[in-house]
């Protein structure tokens, strides 16, 4: 069997929940090598916005930052911020966002602002950034997060995000924003969020990975799928574009 | 009539103390020798606007340049924390530093009501978020048309706009290729504006192409010229992002005397840029050359009478 | 994959009768070709949408296309009126015609709105005019932060946009030079959005010079490969504006059954832009063709790993 | 003594109130004539705008249109119609803007939509246009007019643009626009507005024209300021510009 690292699988799962795709919102790191992944495997005419005004970039290399040179260079259009969020995020032009956090809970929303109390943080965090407008405008959303107890939280310090927010219909009441999260992408195994409660089920394990292992690293009691499945492990054709295109020199690897 | 000065003059003439000033420039074009020359004149009471406040307002916050930070996204892209930032809102090193916090759709509503006079922005964004509870500012108005509430956001109007530009003419008209961030809207919404340009042209090259003069001398008042003034942010076609140096802030700023040190060394220590890129080094400047990739031209035409 | 099919195929299958319809360009790059295949295809019922309604809605209006007029500015610029828009108003010749009015302002807030999917935009203009008595569309808002009330107009989504371009690739991405009026929002607001090219290119020609394409192929329907095909309108580096043309439009135009005989000969007569061309014959081309005035060329860099 | 029109005249005379001003929003026909004859006399550093979105045109021919290419090729900035109307316009970026009309009443209220009822017009006229936003967002705004009294009327059929609405501080009310108009220019005189009642005032007439001539155009009751003056004729010098220079066809000198 061919070994991986945890970054692998997510990267390899990430990219497969981007089929039927047409229009992602990249983000650095995970996402974009995910991304990157899906165009040559299950989305060949999935088509790359970057936060920073890009649309259909061809990079000459793994960009350190969003707003990185050899994005521009060679793209297809190359807008302002307002252009961005206006036409192409809140015009509704965006199928899959990728989010992380600091703080998930059981809904899917994300806490980037504060650990601790808003006015006194213990930490300050990055704050929002385009995360909150993606939460809500990008037809779905996908997360991407390692799974421990500090940050899949019973209570969010601080919702910067809004995922599913109390569960139910309440996120519906918002308005007519995008269905939310989909997804939770971890390095054990994938949730998904149930039709009705919309909290987080688990819906598949990683190779080798058990659910108690997947419960000590979460706050809350984990809904498990009935028809829990097994994540199918990267494919030697999606390691061998990860390793030798996307990030050959295993920068996100680990 | 030309606008060209110093950047000592500029900054000594166009920035007060307790202005609120935007050096804009997301990733791209963001003006460090400004930075410098306003950390080295030890303005203060400054209240500093940006998206990202990058390594940039990191710097401006460690010196006590800053009374306020209004932003939407803290970090030092790629890397991690802004540990200066940090220092200051966690522990109020070396001086307390409100904050006013929007998203970056915040932000970018804030520039352009700025920009158009208007007196609010609507944004669909904010719904079911905790960053309105936290900043009053951010209100909601009812649409007239009956789809309900949309959140709203003040205009930004700061006193003074730096930005840094690949060329521009004698009289301020810029131009601007690769990222464009919120460069357009920053320079109009703000009172006084001062370009730093890596290449004083004459008019006759901006008038070449018009379409690509993103800031027109109208709103400038203060010309400058300081090749590689962005480092360790970049000029596209110029000068490629330092990303050594990105990642090298990340731990020499983790201390605050370090970067306090570090500041001595490269901000106080120096005159202003010129000396900056020579004490850099020669090698830095050829590990950041790009190669050539060139746009290609339109014909405007000619149309005589 | 290609988006390139003939405007006779792309009129056909993307606009409808009863469709909301925007052939946007301000002077500048008004596709009258694609004007002429709807008024060959026989649509009816359109909601035609423009700042300028100009000649192209004269001529659709006076063919029996439209039910309805959205815009800002009748006339035949810097000649007089509009003379088919004016019978069909104060006559109802050929048939009566709706019309719903605006400001230039209140067109470019209702586009932008549509671009940002945004319930309303506001404008700080219509105060003191009989404008908005005459258009309940256009409504007020309390300003939040206490400036009192503005003026907000409602978004437009036009069914289908047609916007003539420079040059575009096959999947439509667009460089456009010169004036550039709604085109952008005018696109990105519409449901379906045809591309009429001066020229066809490789898409290395695009991303060449990416902060040139204003028109994204990810928002296109189809591409139509049509030169010459905005005159008597004007594509900035290709052909000049044909002012004779708009001229001899204020006399021909008077009357509506010599208005029908041109339509006769310059539109059902032909089967398409070929034929209007080699009509008009060489000496037009000539005669409108520019010299020659480059736009210089900026370097975008490259950046090896 | 020297011939001109008395297109000539209104021309110079508008050139002349131009005098301090920084930046012109610019239409087609005389107010362009006039625009340029006062970079080259009383206002050299004069900034012009066109509405069609150009900033800094070099034209090298006199424009049919305001959005003709020879405004475009070699101007300083071309920009979009929200960049123009948002950062230029309604920015407050305009000193002086220009406005013409079908109908003008006392107040320097402009009618440029319908002769008639709005539902069932007599006349379909043009329409706003900019002229709605130019005379609320210049920070003066001058009218240009030939005398008569279809078009000096006592009562609008269309309010389009708003000059000084019911007079006195009417128009301070409505918030915070710019000044109104100042100046009526017309091919028999000049009017200002009272300070108080800001009702038309002849202050100037023409060479050769009369009171009584005027008031003959007027539908309404004409005030005349008791220190009414003479205009000053076009100057050889502007006469020598606009005849060779700016209008060599001589399109606008009738």
């Amino acid at each position: 069997m061919t070994e991986y690292t945890a970054s692998e699988m997510m990267i390899a799962a990430s990219a497969r929940e981007l089929a039927g795709a047409r229009v992602v919102f990249v983000g650095i790191g995970l996402p974009n090598i995910a991304c990157n992944l899906a165009q040559r495997t299950v989305a060949p005419d999935l088509e790359l916005v970057y936060e920073a005004g890009v649309y259909g970039a061809r990079p000459s290399r793994l960009p350190l930052s969003i707003g990185d040179p050899c994005l521009v260079a060679g793209a297809t259009s190359v807008v302002s911020m307002p252009q961005l969020f206006q036409y192409y995020l809140q015009g509704g032009l965006i199928d899959v966002g990728f989010l992380g956090a600091a703080q998930i809970d059981r809904y899917g929303n994300l806490n980037t602002t504060v650990i601790g109390p808003y006015q006194k943080p213990k930490v300050r965090l990055p704050g929002s950034g385009g995360a909150c407008e993606i939460a809500l405008l990008a037809r779905k959303v996908l997360i991407i997060a390692r799974l421990n107890r500090r940050t899949f939280v019973d209570q969010l310090d601080f919702l910067t995000s809004p995922g599913h927010l109390t569960g139910g219909e309440s996120r519906a009441r918002l308005g007519d924003y995008g269905q939310g999260p989909t997804a939770v992408i971890t390095d054990m195994g994938i949730f998904r969020f149930d039709e009705k409660t919309r909290e987080m089920v688990l819906t598949s394990l990683h190779p080798g990975c058990k659910v108690e292992a997947v419960q000590e690293r979460v706050s809350w009691p984990v809904w498990v799928a009935p028809d829990l499945a097994e994540t199918e492990p990267p494919s030697p054709a999606e390691l061998g574009i990860m390793r030798q295109e996307l990030d050959p020199a295993g920068r996100y690897r680990q | 009539m030309s606008k060209v000065t110093t950047m000592k003059e500029a900054i000594a003439q166009l920035v007060n103390d307790g202005d609120t000033l935007a050096i804009e420039g997301f990733t791209h074009l963001i003006c460090f020798a400004a930075a410098h020359e306003i950390i080295r004149q030890r303005k203060r009471d400054l209240t500093l606007c940006r998206l990202t406040p990058d390594l940039i307002y990191d710097q401006m916050i460690a010196a006590g340049c800053a009374k306020k930070l209004v932003f939407s996204y803290l970090g030092n892209p790629g890397v991690g924390s802004l540990h200066a930032v940090r220092r200051a809102v966690e522990k109020g090193i070396p001086a307390p530093l409100e904050v006013e916090e929007y998203s970056h759709f915040g932000m970018v509503g804030r520039f352009i009501a700025g920009a158009a006079k208007l007196p609010f922005y609507p944004v669909r964004t904010f719904a079911g978020s905790d960053i309105p509870s936290a900043n009053p500012r951010i209100r909601r108005v009812d649409d007239p048309y009956g789809t309900g509430q949309i959140y709203v956001v003040p205009p930004l109007n700061p006193d003074v706009t730096i930005l840094h530009v690949q060329r521009a003419d004698e009289r301020g008209n810029a131009h601007i290729w690769g990222l464009m961030g919120m460069q357009a809207e920053a320079a109009f919404a703000a009172r006084r504006v001062i370009i730093v340009a890596e290449r004083l042209v004459d008019e006759a090259v901006i008038r070449a192409d018009p379409n690509r003069t993103v800031i027109p001398g109208l709103i400038v008042d203060a010309v400058v010229h300081e090749p590689y003034g962005a480092h360790p942010s970049y000029a596209q076609g110029y000068y490629d992002r330092d990303t050594q140096f990105y990642l090298a802030w990340d731990t020499l700023s983790r201390d605050h005397d370090t970067l306090l040190s570090w500041l001595d060394e490269w901000v106080y220590g120096l005159a202003g840029r010129a000396e900056y890129i020579q004490r850099m080094g020669p090698e830095v400047w050829q590990r950041l050359q790009p190669g050539e990739a060139w746009s290609g031209q339109v014909n405007y035409g000619q149309y005589p009478e």
